[in-house]
């Protein structure tokens, strides 16, 4: 069930391979995710997840292939929620919420909206080093909800999250979804509801580099 | 021949050191090169071991 | 978007570095006590002072601009800031060019305010404080700039701080220069104002060239 | 072109380049000892410096190799941030050692002809500290590689600092010689008395064969680079792949 929704960003993936040091971590990675889908990584660790999020989100050139992420003919706006949550010991939960607002051109209203609906409105005030792992997850969390962009790539979302928390970030996910948002994310433990899953160890791990590219000295 | 006179200790160290220099750089560059058989026929050495065990 | 994104990022830095934790006073510190160490190196001669002073003081400031930049970009790069930023859209040379001018404002400005009184101290004319503020407040620019490529270069190196003055050095030849001459011109009444135009143009070239060498050094750390 | 397709692939250029480099290694040889031997012997001495003037034939020649080098390394560090290509990042890498060790024959050699005729060990002349910043700026470079944990990270960063230091060497030769503007001018090649063929001749000679030689070399240290990359990939792939 596919949902057009507000966006209609849709994600196409061909014949995608990365490298790692002298093994390819997948080669031949082809998906697609359309408008409202919930695609779900799932892999040991090393089978790729954490760098297939970084290709998609341009921060990783990939070995070959393509990535493209496009809505109405153009690049889709996206956010990557990488493993490192981006919090910074000396500024308070509020302060780094409010300059994330301001830095995606958005009312301080919405940064208050956004640390109260990921629960953290009681530790507004509180520096980034008195949080805990799981509050400084779900601060990095609030980042999604200051710009409506239409496709979200998140590294292991709820880890560190208590049940509360879990149970608020699959809610999150769900609303994207149905507003026709598209959520890549990869997971260990219990699957995300309605989620695709995309198993990357079903995909390789893929052999040794190709010694015969010019881009390896073999 | 070599009447450089006033001038000939300069003239002497000058080539003198242009030479250690480029013999250096040579006989480093071929000790580097070796090093690096060495190594490339070690790191197959043991693969072909590893390759009798299994 | 892009505007907004730079100017959240200047002003977060400068509250950063105005919200204590010493990373102003440091590099003010060290800039006072290099030019103080000197006379007891020297000797305390009033002459010799005068004819060496431009060139300590402007010594002095390129060394304490450097001593800052370790962290400029390493903090980011490691609590994984730097990946949201390279993320979210904002293109990382005009975050790049906010970071280091946010960092020259609060660091830089506040080195070329401290630089007329050690002009003092090191016997300089005092009709010509106010020049030696310009001098260095330019010139400081030249050198956060082009100090900020060395920082973003070994961002991923560990205790990278001397690898960046082994790396950001030669690019400070030019405002080395034409800086202290600037200096030394204001100090006899001589010209002055044609080296501070190079240094303006050392400046310039820095802030231009700086945040794209430094935006595709910082994207070689996070690949 | 044909030189292009070679270098197009790691393969190839392992398979071609060893004769190569023994040819230009012993050709460079070769010339620097026919050029030492007619600028000690055939070149008569100069009207105005003597006999101090011989150290020019193998001082100036490692000047130029000095900036031939740095040039070389800027074209090959571009062509491995536009079109990422390995063996433009091992070019670089293996030039650099080559091109810091001519410098260093050039800072000295001049630095020994400086004080017969300027009465000086060190003069902070324009040339020389031009060439002085150069030095640090192959030392920086070096250092870079050194430093970084992954060969990849090194690669892209050293290329950045190249093409930076690259587009700042013009700045800084032009700030330098501003700055002391009683620099000798170029002498040698004015056309008045010494620079006659006598006197040329065994300068680009000895030119001609610094070319080779660090021709030669960089092949062997791109090989070696190569060997010791496979060596490296082989030991991991049998931790990886078991």
């Amino acid at each position: 069930m596919t949902n057009a929704g507000r966006f209609g960003a849709v994600i196409t993936i061909d014949a995608l391979a990365a490298q790692r040091g002298v093994r390819m971590l997948f080669e031949g990675l082809s998906f697609r995710v359309e408008p409202g889908e919930v695609a779900e990584l799932r892999g040991p660790n090393g089978s790729g997840k954490t760098t297939l999020l970084r290709i998609m989100a341009g921060l990783t050139r990939p070995y070959a292939g393509s990535v493209s992420i496009e809505m109405d003919d153009q690049d889709a706006p996206r956010h990557y929620l990488g493993h490192a949550d981006g919090v910074k010991p000396n500024e308070t939960a509020l302060e780094q919420v409010c300059f994330w607002a301001r830095f995606f051109g958005q009312p301080e209203g919405a940064a208050h909206r956004a640390l109260e609906r990921m629960g953290l409105k009681s530790r507004a005030r509180v520096p980034g080093r008195g949080l805990s792992a799981g509050q400084r997850r779900r601060l990095a969390l609030t980042r999604l909800l200051l710009d409506d962009r239409p496709v979200w790539l998140l590294d292991e979302p709820v880890s560190a999250l208590d049940v509360e928390g879990r149970v608020c970030v699959e809610a999150l996910i769900a609303e994207h979804a149905s507003a026709g948002g598209i959520v890549v994310a990869a997971m260990h433990g219990p699957s995300l509801a309605g989620a695709r899953i995309v198993d990357l160890s079903a995909i390789g791990p893929g052999g040794p580099v190709s010694p015969s590219g010019a881009r390896t000295l073999g | 021949m070599f009447d450089y006179d006033k001038y000939a200790p300069y003239v002497f160290w000058s080539y003198g050191i242009a030479a250690v220099v480029l013999t250096g750089v040579i006989v480093w560059t071929f000790v580097r090169v070796r090093a690096a058989h060495r190594a490339l026929a070690d790191a197959e050495d043991e693969t072909v071991e590893k390759g009798r065990e299994e | 978007m892009i505007l907004s994104g730079a100017g959240a990022v200047f002003v977060r830095e400068l509250k950063q570095a105005w919200s204590g934790g010493g990373g102003v006073s440091l590099p003010l510190g060290f800039f006072a006590g290099a030019c103080s160490l000197t006379p007891l190196s020297l000797g305390p001669e009033a002459d010799l002072l005068r004819a060496a002073g431009p060139g300590v003081l402007w010594i002095a400031l390129a060394l304490s601009s450097l001593l800052p930049m370790e962290r400029l970009f390493q903090a980011d790069l490691e609590d994984g800031t730097l990946d949201a930023y390279a993320g979210s859209g904002v293109s990382l040379e005009w975050i790049v060019a906010a970071k280091t001018a946010a960092h020259w404002v609060s660091t830089g400005l506040p080195l070329a305010l401290i630089a007329p009184v050690l002009w003092i101290m090191l016997q300089g004319p005092v009709s010509s404080m106010f020049q030696v503020a310009i001098v260095s407040s330019i010139g400081s620019a030249a050198f956060f700039f082009f100090g900020a490529i060395g920082a973003a270069l070994t961002a991923g190196v560990r205790r990278g701080g001397l690898l960046i003055t082994l790396v950001a050095l030669p690019l400070y030849c030019p405002a080395m220069i034409f800086g202290s001459a600037a200096l030394y011109g204001a100090a006899s009444g001589g010209d002055w104002t044609s080296p501070l135009m190079l240094t303006s143009a050392a400046a310039l070239f820095a802030i231009a060239c700086s945040p794209f060498a430094s935006a595709s050094a910082l994207r070689a750390a996070i690949d | 072109m044909a030189i292009m397709t070679v270098f197009a692939n790691p393969h190839r250029f392992m398979s071609v380049s060893r004769p190569f480099a023994w040819i230009f290694t012993v050709a460079g040889v070769a010339l620097i000892g026919v050029g030492v031997y007619m600028g000690l012997f055939l070149a008569p001495a100069d009207a105005r410096q003597g006999d101090a003037a011989r150290i020019m034939f193998v001082h100036v020649p490692s000047a130029w190799l000095s900036m031939f080098a740095f040039a070389f390394m800027a074209g090959a560090s571009l062509v491995s941030l536009v079109w990422r290509h390995a063996l433009a990042d091992v070019a670089a890498k293996s030039a650099a050692p080559c091109g810091a060790a001519f410098t260093a024959l050039c800072l000295t050699t001049g630095s020994i002809w400086g004080y017969p005729i300027w009465g000086t060990w060190w003069e902070w002349d324009g040339r020389m500290t031009s060439v002085l910043i150069l030095f640090f700026i192959y030392l920086g470079y070096i250092a870079l590689w050194q430093a970084m944990d992954t060969p990849q990270k090194a690669s892209r960063a050293a290329a950045v600092l190249c093409l930076v230091g690259a587009v700042n060497l013009p700045i800084i030769k032009f700030s330098v010689e501003w700055w002391n503007t009683l620099h000798q001018t170029a002498t040698f090649f004015t056309g008045d008395n010494n620079a006659t063929y006598g006197f040329k001749a065994p300068m680009y000679v000895v030119a001609l064969g610094y070319l080779s030689l660090f021709g030669g070399l960089t092949l062997f240290n791109m090989r070696a680079e190569i060997l010791l990359t496979r060596a490296e990939m082989r030991l991991q792939r049998r931790l990886a792949l078991g």
